[in-house]
């Protein structure tokens, strides 16, 4: 029994019992070794349901529309799982909102180039934080060399040097918002982006809007990140976008103590929505 | 007339002279159509760039007019100028389709968009045709021929080794006069492009007439995540918003690209928004793209490029999409529009 | 289908998108929330002549533009009746006469005023909807001898919103074989006339469609436009007989902007004026 | 006009160029101890102008980019000790904040001297004198900010030098005969 077959046949049951009203998983997309995210609440299509090395897509946002129909059925692995926790802890859905198949996860496979995808070179959760039931055996990963060692790439670049590596890393964006739209962290029913009558960043594509949006966007989910590399998968222009989170969960954790997000549900609160007496004192 | 592909180079370095050529390069990782010069280095082996070439007739952001108080106390409106002379080198035939899909609309329906219209006069396009195409080309199904571009200028059809010269327009033809240096006569074959996909396009516009309503919608928008990925790499996407940039008493007034994707695209003063909701977003550009296009200027607003294929963070597929409305067995409703 | 013929995409100009510069002649506050405004160019003439139902792109250089029906015109000034309900409008209703506006325009089509010769004329409006209405009826009222008998019923949610008093109380009552039924949706100290919502008051006033020869305009809000259409639809009015013109949100004005669609149509450029028959036809998720 | 600076344009430093600098003051220290400094007549420069906010703890990050973004070359965020704050927390939640911000800016290649954060109470005028002399001839002396900045900025009248440049009060404007 395959992972993938247990997948299809819990999917099959939750679905004819009625205790989840729809499931999340991959399903073949068109061309070779492609998949592509599927939503299904008829039992019949749980057949359709794929598990295999090419399952790109992080599932955790679509439990939020989902939600509203019933309970929603969803295959998580690390990434997705660490998605669905921090979906709970920002109070978007409730635990018993999701029923949870966890999966170990061996890293998933660039369809293209057929190398692991960067964003799984670097993992280092890839069995589920949180599960219901357990699809197939957990799967042992050694952890990657060195978390920071882009960020620590760029730290070490002189300070003109850096300043025009990232004025041509924001020239190229073109604010097509895929970055927020896929992150687990952005789930703001009205984002400062789409406030147009604030009017806080204009819809021109230049340099200094793309800045204001980049760096806005790294400061409010900087503390909650939880590392799954899909901002920096679904760019269309390849922009390094990780660089600027771990940058920021570096700093978290060298200044206030190692904090790993989203990695249960009773977790304590993030660095920047608390603070200490004994915090280091740079201002005085 | 043939070229050979060796004296690309010299060539562009002639044409450059005096205008802004355009080639398809990869700048910063980006493919997409660069200003030929030193330290870019053209890439005709790319099948297609990431980023249309509707930026040099459409740009992301366009200064439109500069506004400020004059002497007298009253607002003055000075138009920009931007366009200027301008030869795009390499284009496709998918993508000069889409340009006659851009000429449809900003030049015709009782206005004329000057802005557009000064750029596209100004505009040189020389096609390349296409030897080899990527797995996400399905452009003959859309009525595109890899080989040939009926509005381009000069059409560069590849033969292999060479190109094979046509000048299609009295533009191309002045054009071509003074490619003496490089082009030598004779006659060669154009490799014949073998496309890996291929969708039934028949049938499909009268289809979707009766098919609002078909929960097909449901099953395709609840994956798509709604950002503007697709729209920002169509070739094709011509949705522009118009806001200003103020300072003090004078200010700019400019357009730019906008998505029918984003959120508060049709959001009214009010409150009230038509399309609320992902579905009627999702329906409304792939009917926009295969329907409504189709009934309003007689031609399919997809040219079958690929890049949203490629490039859409949940692999959602038009071409899947036609292939489900095939599928569907709702009798085709031919409205009488 | 003896419906009414509107003609589309029939307005034509250059330079679409280059506003000219105007001033405010005249402003009168209509409602608390209500204002007018008169503009002319700088050199005192009108800024463009329209047909009535016509609309125009009347905004601040400094704040953006908005669409509205040109509510009113005579051959020195155009008018635009605006609401505060949003950035730009809230800076409009911040002018005072002599101010600088810009404005473009005319955008859209206009109201069938040959298709409708000769028939009873009904019309329903509903708060700000009044303004495009007001735009047919007062050509009516010029052209009196042209159009049987008016009627118009407007509707609004409290007395302060009811726009153009003077003239709905004192002037069109008036006016030869013209009616005008007013109700409000509720209780109104101010107001001791009928209470209700404009479709059910609407059937109390049984306007039968006179087999054909009575023509039915409405403009109001999403919930009164749906209410009414059925309640007329019900009455046994024909679907070519019943015009509205639609609201959405528009940017360019000229059909290009793609913002404003309709299925195929803009409603900028082949609208904002439908027969329902015609949207009946169109995909329309407005 | 929308001024494009790209990075070269802005290196050369123009001559009589004055560093623009924004302080954000805490309403109940920071923006006090400027008033303090101001009674005292106490002079300091007039290349910073001060914007008060309720606390610093409600020093938004976006307010510095777009500073930043608008034209300004340095940005001052003061507020109060730790343990004085009005709001008891504001300046705790300040603090790691800021600390943050500031370390991704310089990450993101701004100079370290043109953001700073300083905790200046309501009775500390000299330091905020000094803090705010100091933060205008550390900005002046790294000249004009050179990031990519295509929204146009700010172009504020010229500070008036010499003696009289501090004796802000303007000088009773005496309405001349209104022409016909």
């Amino acid at each position: 029994m395959t992972a993938q077959d247990t997948i299809r046949a819990r999917a099959r049951e939750l679905l004819e019992s009625g205790e989840v009203a729809s499931f999340v998983g991959w399903e073949a997309g068109r061309f070779a070794n492609q998949t592509t995210p599927l939503i299904i609440s008829d039992p019949a299509d749980a057949d359709k349901l794929v598990f295999n090395e090419y399952c790109v897509n992080t599932l955790a946002k679509y439990v939020r529309d989902l939600v509203p129909r019933g309970k929603v059925g969803l295959v998580v692995r690390g990434c997705d799982s660490r998605g669905i926790v921090r979906l709970i802890v920002d109070q978007v859905i409730k635990r018993e909102d999701v029923y949870l198949i966890g999966v170990g996860c061996p890293g998933v496979i660039d369809r293209k180039s057929g190398e692991p995808l960067k964003k799984c070179t670097e993992c280092r959760h890839n069995n589920p934080v949180i599960c219901d039931e357990m699809a197939g055996d957990e799967v042992a990963k050694d952890a990657p060399a060195d978390r920071f060692a882009e960020v620590r790439e760029v730290e070490l670049m002189a300070q003109p040097e850096r300043s025009r590596y990232f004025e041509s890393i924001y020239a190229k964006c073109i604010r097509c918002y895929a970055c927020r739209d896929v992150c687990p962290c952005c789930t703001c029913r009205e984002c400062f982006v789409d406030a147009r009558r604030e009017n806080w960043v204009g819809k021109q594509n230049n340099v200094a809007e793309n800045r204001f949006y980049g760096l806005t966007r790294v400061m409010h989910i900087g503390d909650r990140c939880i590392e799954c590399g899909e901002c920096e998968r679904v760019c269309p222009m390849d922009l390094p976008l990780m660089k600027l989170n771990r940058k920021v969960i570096q700093d978290l954790n060298d200044l206030f103590g190692e904090f790993e997000s989203s990695m249960s549900l009773d977790e304590g609160p993030e660095p920047l929505i608390t603070y200490d007496l004994a915090d280091r004192e740079e201002f005085m | 007339m043939i070229l050979n592909k060796k004296n690309l180079t010299p060539l562009l370095e002639s044409m450059a002279a005096g205008r802004d050529v355009f080639v398809p390069a990869r700048v910063d990782g980006v493919a997409k159509f660069a200003l030929f010069g030193e330290g870019v280095e053209c890439a005709f082996d790319l099948v297609n760039t990431t980023m249309p070439p509707k930026d040099l007739l459409f740009p992301q952001t366009q200064k439109m007019y500069h506004f400020d108080v004059d002497a007298n106390g009253n607002y003055r409106i000075r138009e920009y100028d931007e366009s200027r002379e301008q030869v795009v080198f390499g284009i496709r035939p998918c993508d000069m389709r889409s340009i006659v899909c851009l000429d449809e609309v900003f030049l015709t329906k009782g206005f004329v968009d000057e802005f557009y219209a000064n750029a596209r006069e100004k505009l040189l396009t020389v096609c390349i045709g296409c030897a080899s195409a990527a797995e996400t080309c399905f452009c003959e199904s859309m009525g595109v021929d890899p080989q040939a571009a009926p509005n381009a200028d000069i059409m560069l059809q590849d033969c292999g080794e060479v190109y094979r010269v046509l000048a299609q327009t009295p533009k191309g033809e002045a054009e071509v006069a003074n490619w003496a240096a490089f082009v030598e006569e004779g006659d060669a074959e154009p490799v014949a492009c073998e496309l890996s996909l291929a969708v039934d396009m028949d049938g499909v516009v009268d289809k979707l007439e009766g098919l609002y309503d078909h929960p097909i919608w449901e099953n395709l928008s609840i994956k798509c995540l709604n950002c503007g990925t697709c729209t920002y790499v169509c070739p094709t996407c011509h949705c522009f918003d118009i806001s200003q940039d103020m300072r003090r008493k004078d200010g700019v007034r400019f357009r730019c690209w906008d998505s029918c994707m984003f959120s508060e695209y049709t959001m009214m003063a009010g409150g009230h928004n038509p399309r609320p909701e992902k579905l009627e977003r999702v329906r409304n550009r792939f009917m926009h793209k295969l329907n409504f296009f189709e009934r309003r200027y007689g031609m399919s607003l997809c040219v079958g490029c690929g890049r949203c294929v490629e490039k859409c963070p949940v692999a959602l597929d038009i071409t899947r999409l036609i292939d489900d409305i095939g599928a569907c067995d709702v009798v085709p409703v031919a409205q009488a529009e | 289908m003896s419906g009414i013929e509107i003609s589309h995409g029939c307005a034509k100009g250059e330079r679409p998108l280059i506003p000219q510069v105007c001033r405010v002649v005249e402003i009168t506050q209509e409602t608390p929330d209500v204002k007018s405004f008169r503009l002319q160019t700088l050199d005192g003439k009108k800024p463009f002549d329209c047909m009535p139902g016509q609309l125009g792109m009347f905004g601040l250089l400094a704040y953006g533009e908005c669409m509205f029906v040109v509510s009113a015109q005579s051959d020195e000034w155009v008018q635009f009746t605006v609401k505060k309900v949003g950035l730009v409008t809230e800076q409009l209703h911040a002018l005072c006469v002599g101010d600088e506006v810009s404005l473009r325009g005319p955008y859209g089509n206009w109201w069938p005023t040959e298709g409708c010769k000769g028939k009873d004329m009904l019309f329903i409006a509903g708060g700000i909807g009044l303004p495009p209405v007001r735009s047919f009826l007062l050509y009516c009222l010029e052209h009196r001898e042209d159009f049987g008998r008016i009627d118009l019923v407007y509707s609004g949610s409290k007395y302060d919103d009811l726009v153009f008093k003077e003239q709905l109380f004192e002037i069109w009552p008036n006016e030869p074989d013209m009616h005008v039924h007013v109700s409000l949706y509720r209780e109104d100290p101010q107001w001791s006339g009928d209470i209700g919502y404009t479709a059910p008051y609407l059937e109390t006033l049984d306007l039968g469609p006179e087999d054909g020869n009575r023509v039915a305009v409405i403009c109001g809000g999403p919930s009164l436009s749906r209410t009414c259409r059925e309640s007329l639809v019900k009455a046994g009015f024909d679907e070519g007989n019943i015009i509205t013109t639609l609201e959405m949100r528009m940017k360019c004005g000229v059909g290009k902007c793609g913002r404003c669609n309709m299925g195929g149509h803009f409603i900028c450029l082949d609208g904002p004026i439908f027969t329902l028959e015609e949207i009946g036809r169109m995909h329309s998720d407005v | 006009m929308s001024v494009v600076e790209t990075n070269e344009a802005a290196a050369q430093v123009p001559e009589n160029w004055e560093p623009k600098i924004i302080a954000f003051c805490c309403h109940w220290c920071t923006y006090t101890g400027a008033d303090l400094a101001g009674l005292n007549r106490m002079n300091y420069p007039a290349n910073v102008r001060v914007l008060r906010i309720p606390c610093s703890g409600r020093m938004n990050p976006q307010y510095v980019i777009e500073a930043l973004n608008k034209g300004c070359d340095g940005v001052l965020v003061c507020g109060c000790h730790p343990g004085d704050c009005h709001y008891v927390t504001g300046n705790y939640f300040a603090r790691r904040r800021m600390m943050i911000f500031k370390r991704l800016l310089e990450y993101e290649g701004l100079e370290p001297d043109r953001f700073q954060v300083r905790w200046i109470s309501g009775a500390e005028a000299g330091k905020f004198r000094d803090t705010v002399m100091s933060v205008v001839e550390q900005v002046r002396a790294l000249g004009p900010l050179n990031l990519t900045r295509e929204i146009p900025y700010f172009e504020l009248p010229a500070v008036p030098d010499g003696e009289e440049a501090f004796d802000a009060v303007p000088e009773e404007v005496v309405p001349e005969e209104v022409s016909a």
